[in-house]
């Protein structure tokens, strides 16, 4: 329905090449992770699938036609520095997607709508943990909590297309796990693609029916910044044969620099 | 700078400038008086508390009006009307050409240079084009402060966090919506304190445009009797002055505390 | 004290031009060294701000008319002697009515002009005439820098002013002219005032003014090249042309000589205006909040001296003139 | 929000409000003409060009200066000045106050209410005290812009991420190394677009004092022509001043961005 | 040298308490592994021992003494937002260390003394890997490079104590064993006293030579911000014998909510 597809991208900062030759195609329904080493450009694809960072070169192509450049409600986004609205309470910030979406011109909701959509965030709320704190600001919430009310947020709007750079990274193990149970059964009723930054291996392929490495592969000692990164594995997780048993330590160790 | 002192010291130290003011004004008063006995520019406080009294109390012997609420009514009127359209503009203008590209093209540079003239000197093309009555005393204040609103809060809006924006985008709100339910809230801090530093600016222009043609206001009477250099009543009318502008920026800061909170956790060091 | 550095400021007005021409072209310089003092020549903007100047110390001299004298030095307790009487004003100083043709039309309407000043006390004269009060007006205060711009708006209807903002008011499409100085001759009178007590140390400073005065208005009079040269600078520096300057100059009655000017002092009709001057003050609070009769703030002329004595603060002293009319200076 | 115009469809977005004023200016001025040929408050623009062309060419015939330079060189250094020793003494009391809690007890309130006094009013003590040379001009600019700077730049330094400060106290700083090292240069590109706000205001202040006391100075001459309402002479002037103080605001803007790179990067989108 | 003590400690945001009760003893030179739900009060204990927040009763000591309220140069710090200075590149966020401690007014090096302090900082840079990225601006390095960059500019002075808040959160497992591989000796050499905040539970039982869990003991389900969290376990691994070979499953599992 939605296949995603990167035709020979390049991304450049100035002198620096971030991303090169980047050539995937993510169908509809994936869950793709993506790992590799710090500043090899994970976030920067992110941004492009997102619409908030444009190649330069190279196509980033929607069901073969031209991606709209503009952010939309059809992808869902947490940052890797999860940034909530700090304007608003836990539940304001949940309650916004409902209200942006309802109406047009006050983007505000009144009545029975408005009960229907507190209901909906409490219980999105109270999913990921926040039950309590929802009359807080983001200012008074601790690191993982703010990450939480990200993930809430961005969710809320069941989005097609979901991107998320490294949105658990600054959870414990129990809440991480709440997480993914949360996450899990989302994609797969909903049919969305994910694609998910991390830097936990066991968790890359936990959840993931598909992953890929991002590193650079050549290297100029001269000038560093000559080579980007591109994909170095692809690995399709559902056929579960190609997995080895013991199989993350492989690909773990193949990943380290 | 980790040095914080407590609540009374804090109100002893807020104090002492102002009372060294005090002493050294009494001083200079006192020294001309001495030398001219009928010295109006630093009259002494007794005659200043007189003055007060008969402008606070008494009926003008020529209109029997209360001169000073007369005068402070007409001029809260048209401060009032000066900041509120100015802020509205400010507003609008401001966060439409901060957030559009378009707009910030098509107007950002206009009000660049609109703010840049001098609305004293055009006064006689604003007379014709407002009239000389009360409208043409807002029209100033509005002329010399919106250009600043304006460019401080698109300049601000044009500074958010990219994420934000972005991110209200893939929650499905339109440009309108991320400019009404993402920047305005939280520019409204923002223009809160620019509001507040805009009080005095706001007062010198109502004092300016009642200067130059009015019957009544704080600044018609100030530069009334400037004409015969009664301090008296000048110093007086200045401290009043000050402090409806204090009490104006107080109440603002006071609305900005309760209405954004969540704009003021940082400061609570 | 006794000095030998003096300070004076003037403001544009067609009968103080000759301050900056003399300071320009050398008269002020040759008079001083004459007596081996200094004089420096400040031009202020704002009329009122170099009167208040000069109340507050600043100058020891300064240009300025009659009434403002009376309540801005005097009635701020400055001792000032005038020691020029320069000119007054013979039509310098008008009412202009939009809409009407006889000063009595002018009752009910809405009129601008400088409150407390001269004009305000022109009106008030003209007023008297036509059997009106100033309860059968409203009285606008306007600045003098935008009066001009002011009588151009459609809501104003009657203007007070002076030259040179009267020619362009009157010149307005539909303006009369209903009323001006001419009726009232010797009421406005444009002084050169200095500090009492300066005067009274430094008697120089004031032969040397009376000298600059004379050689420059001598000059100003004159009909060929160098007069018209003269008054070319003097409306150059007034803001104006020559045509502008001299017609303002029609309106205004100089003294060009100073036995003239040293008799009118000496005359009767001083004291009768100073009397009105000082009545209209009393009336509108100028002479200062707490004064209870006009004769508060005492006026010494040559003739008589007006209220209170203990309490002389503004003079007219003939005696510099005299001087200059005898050739002793 | 997300259309971006490009570099051509941006210029000619900018000009088009000011063609737009242009034609209005020219049609008001026609008709103006034609039901009086001697009006003389919107002059054709022809009429402006002949009376600039004499200010800028031709030298004064009593001075042999040439007008506009003059006063042009007089008002700006004293602009120059007046802006220079206010950004001066915003930066060093705002970054006082707003750092140290002490100085924020004992100033902050002084500051506020002095910020709020109208400079206007009380213009003859300030000629009193300074005297009416090029001092007083100067000082009138200073008194009228520098609280503002004050406020706002002690309401930036208070704002800063709480953590920088401890970050840095925990590499050893002093107070003082934390004012001159962290918070002074993560201060200076709000100065600087504090400094382009205030142009406006400054120049106003100098063209006020100007109108009071001076006898050279762009004030000056708007002044002294008002009288006789020579617009001719007033709009050159007018669009001088504005075009002086844009390009100053440019200036300002270039060297921001050539300074602080780092505080730009947010603006490149 | 110097211990830090806890005495009956709590804190309280308004009606919310978040610590109580907290008695702990960190004697010189341990490297002490804090880890914790999220909201727990990880970050606040780190904040308290920083100076930077206050305890709302009982008494934080340093050697028996009240502490120093001010942060000072013997404390080192990576918040969990790791805040680097966004106004200095990578080469002078590592030298702003040096330069604060050597010059008192101008608080800058010339000459010298400054060649050798960007030598240090270049090894520095060098070490977390951000070799060739040391004349960006923070705003120009992804996520983990602004993280790396914090570590580096904390351990440039080579504070008596250091706290890591979460600072390997935003690591891939390579670039995480080499920041390890720093912070580990640096510790023995110097006999600093780390406390560090993890979620990384091989990690806090790796580095550290004793390890607390913060955790809520009592739960009020009528007013849940009644009760703050204390500590629920303290283990001392330096006697390898407490902890079993396949030891961290255990207290993983019991660290769970
Ligand atoms: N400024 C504040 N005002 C009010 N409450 C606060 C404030 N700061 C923290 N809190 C509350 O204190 C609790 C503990 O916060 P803290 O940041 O210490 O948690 P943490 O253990 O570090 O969590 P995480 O692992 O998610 O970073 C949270 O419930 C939070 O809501
Ligand atoms: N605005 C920018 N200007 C210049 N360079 C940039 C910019 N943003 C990112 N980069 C560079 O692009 C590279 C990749 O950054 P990116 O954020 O995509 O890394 P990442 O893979 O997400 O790393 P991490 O795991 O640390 O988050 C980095 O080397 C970074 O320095
Ligand atoms: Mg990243
Ligand atoms: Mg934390």
């Amino acid at each position: 329905m939605s296949t995603l597809s990167f035709r020979n991208v390049w991304v450049e900062f100035g002198d620096q090449v971030v991303l090169e030759r980047i050539n995937l195609e993510i169908a509809s329904g994936t869950f793709l992770s993506v790992v590799g080493p710090s500043g090899a450009g994970k976030s920067t694809l992110l941004h492009l699938i997102l619409g908030q960072q444009r190649p330069t070169q190279g196509r980033v192509l929607l069901d073969g036609k031209p991606f709209p450049a503009e952010p939309g409600p059809d992808r869902g986004i947490v940052f890797q520095r999860y940034s909530v609205f700090p304007h608003l309470t836990v539940l304001g910030n949940v309650l916004l997607g409902y209200e942006l979406a309802e109406r047009g011109f006050t983007a505000r909701l009144l009545g029975e709508p408005r009960r229907k959509a507190i209901e909906k965030s409490l219980a999105l709320i109270e999913a990921v943990g926040l039950g309590q704190h929802r009359d807080k600001y983001p200012s008074a919430l601790s690191g993982g909590m703010q990450q939480r009310l990200a993930i809430a947020q961005a969710i809320a709007k069941r989005p097609r297309v979901l991107l998320l750079d490294e949105p658990f990274g600054a959870l414990d193990p129990g809440t991480r796990a709440q997480m993914h149970a949360l996450i899990k059964p989302l994609w797969r009723d909903l049919k969305m693609t994910i694609v998910m930054v991390t830097h936990d291996i066991k968790e890359a392929f936990g959840l993931a029916t598909r992953l890929i490495a991002l590193d650079r592969t050549r290297h100029d000692p001269q000038a560093p910044e000559r080579f980007g990164a591109n994909i170095t594995y692809d690995l399709d997780l559902t056929r579960d044969s190609t997995v080895p048993v013991l199989g993350f330590t492989k690909a773990e160790a193949e990943i380290r620099p | 700078m980790n040095v914080v002192p407590g609540r009374g010291a804090r109100i002893i130290l807020a104090m002492l400038p102002f009372i060294l003011i005090a002493i050294i004004y009494v001083i200079g008063s006192a020294e001309r008086r001495a030398a001219n006995p009928d010295d109006k520019l630093l009259p002494p406080v007794s005659e200043m508390v007189v003055t007060s009294k008969r402008l606070v109390a008494e009926p003008d012997r020529r209109s029997g009006d209360y001169v000073l609420w007369t005068d402070t009514a007409a001029s809260l009127r048209r401060l009032a009307l000066g900041l509120g359209i100015s802020a509205l503009a400010g507003l609008i203008l401001g966060i439409a050409i901060g957030l559009l590209p378009v707009a910030g093209a098509g107007f950002g540079t206009l009000v660049a240079v609109l703010s840049m003239i001098p609305p004293m000197a055009v006064l006689p093309i604003l007379f014709i084009v407002f009239g000389l009555g009360e409208l043409s005393k807002v029209v100033l204040i509005i002329v010399g402060i919106t250009p600043m609103l304006v460019r401080d809060i698109s300049l601000e809006v044009a500074g958010m966090p990219r994420e934000q924006l972005i991110k209200a985008q893939t929650l499905g709100a339109s440009t309108w919506q991320v400019a009404i339910r993402v920047v305005l809230p939280q520019i409204m801090p923002r223009l809160i304190k620019c509001l507040r530093l805009m009080i005095g600016p706001a007062f010198l222009f109502l004092i300016s445009a009642e200067a130059i043609a009015a019957d009544a206001g704080l600044g018609y009477r100030i530069f009334l009797v400037r004409r015969y250099l009664s301090m008296d009543v000048i110093l007086p009318y200045v401290a009043w002055i000050t402090l409806l502008a204090y009490l104006l920026d107080l109440a603002l800061s006071l609305i900005g505390r309760r209405a954004f909170p969540w704009a003021y956790e940082q400061e609570a060091r | 004290e006794k000095k030998t550095e003096f300070n004076i400021a003037w403001t544009i007005y067609v009968g103080w031009m000759p301050w900056p021409y003399a300071a320009d072209s050398g008269i002020v310089k040759k008079w001083a060294d004459k007596y081996g003092i200094k004089i420096n020549v400040t031009q202020i903007n704002d009329y009122v701000e170099s009167i208040n100047q000069y109340t507050a110390g600043k100058f020891d001299g300064v240009t300025v008319t009659n009434m403002d004298a009376l309540t801005i030095p005097a009635a701020g307790g400055v001792d000032t002697t005038a020691v020029i009487m320069g000119d007054y004003s013979n039509g310098n100083d008008g009412i202009v009515l939009k809409k009407g043709q006889t000063l009595a039309d002018i009752k009910g309407q809405k009129v601008n002009l400088v409150e407390l000043s001269v004009s305000h006390y022109l009106l008030a004269r003209g007023l008297s005439t036509v059997k009106l009060s100033e309860k059968d007006i409203k009285i606008v205060n306007t600045s003098d820098a935008d009066i001009v711009a002011a009588s151009k708006t459609k809501d104003t209807t009657a203007i007070v002013t002076w030259n040179p903002q009267l020619l362009e008011v009157k010149s307005e499409p539909g303006a009369t002219l209903v009323y001006d100085s001419s009726k009232i001759p010797g009421e406005i009178e444009d002084l050169l005032v200095v500090n009492t007590q300066t005067l009274k140390d430094n008697p120089d400073f004031a032969r040397a003014l009376v000298g600059i005065w004379y050689d420059t208005i001598a000059l100003m009079k004159d009909t060929g090249e160098k007069g018209k040269a003269a008054r070319e600078a003097m409306a150059k520096l007034s803001g104006t042309d020559l045509a502008g300057f001299e017609s303002q100059l029609k309106t205004t009655h100089m003294y060009y000589d100073p036995k003239d000017a040293a008799s009118f002092v000496t005359g009767p009709d001083l004291v009768k205006t100073m009397d009105l001057v000082r009545g209209f003050s009393f009336e509108h609070n100028l002479l200062g909040e707490k004064v209870t009769s006009k004769d508060a703030v005492g006026i010494e002329t040559p003739t008589k001296t007006l209220g209170s004595a203990k309490n002389v603060k503004l003079r007219f002293d003939p005696s510099y003139m005299k001087l200059a009319a005898d050739g002793k200076l």
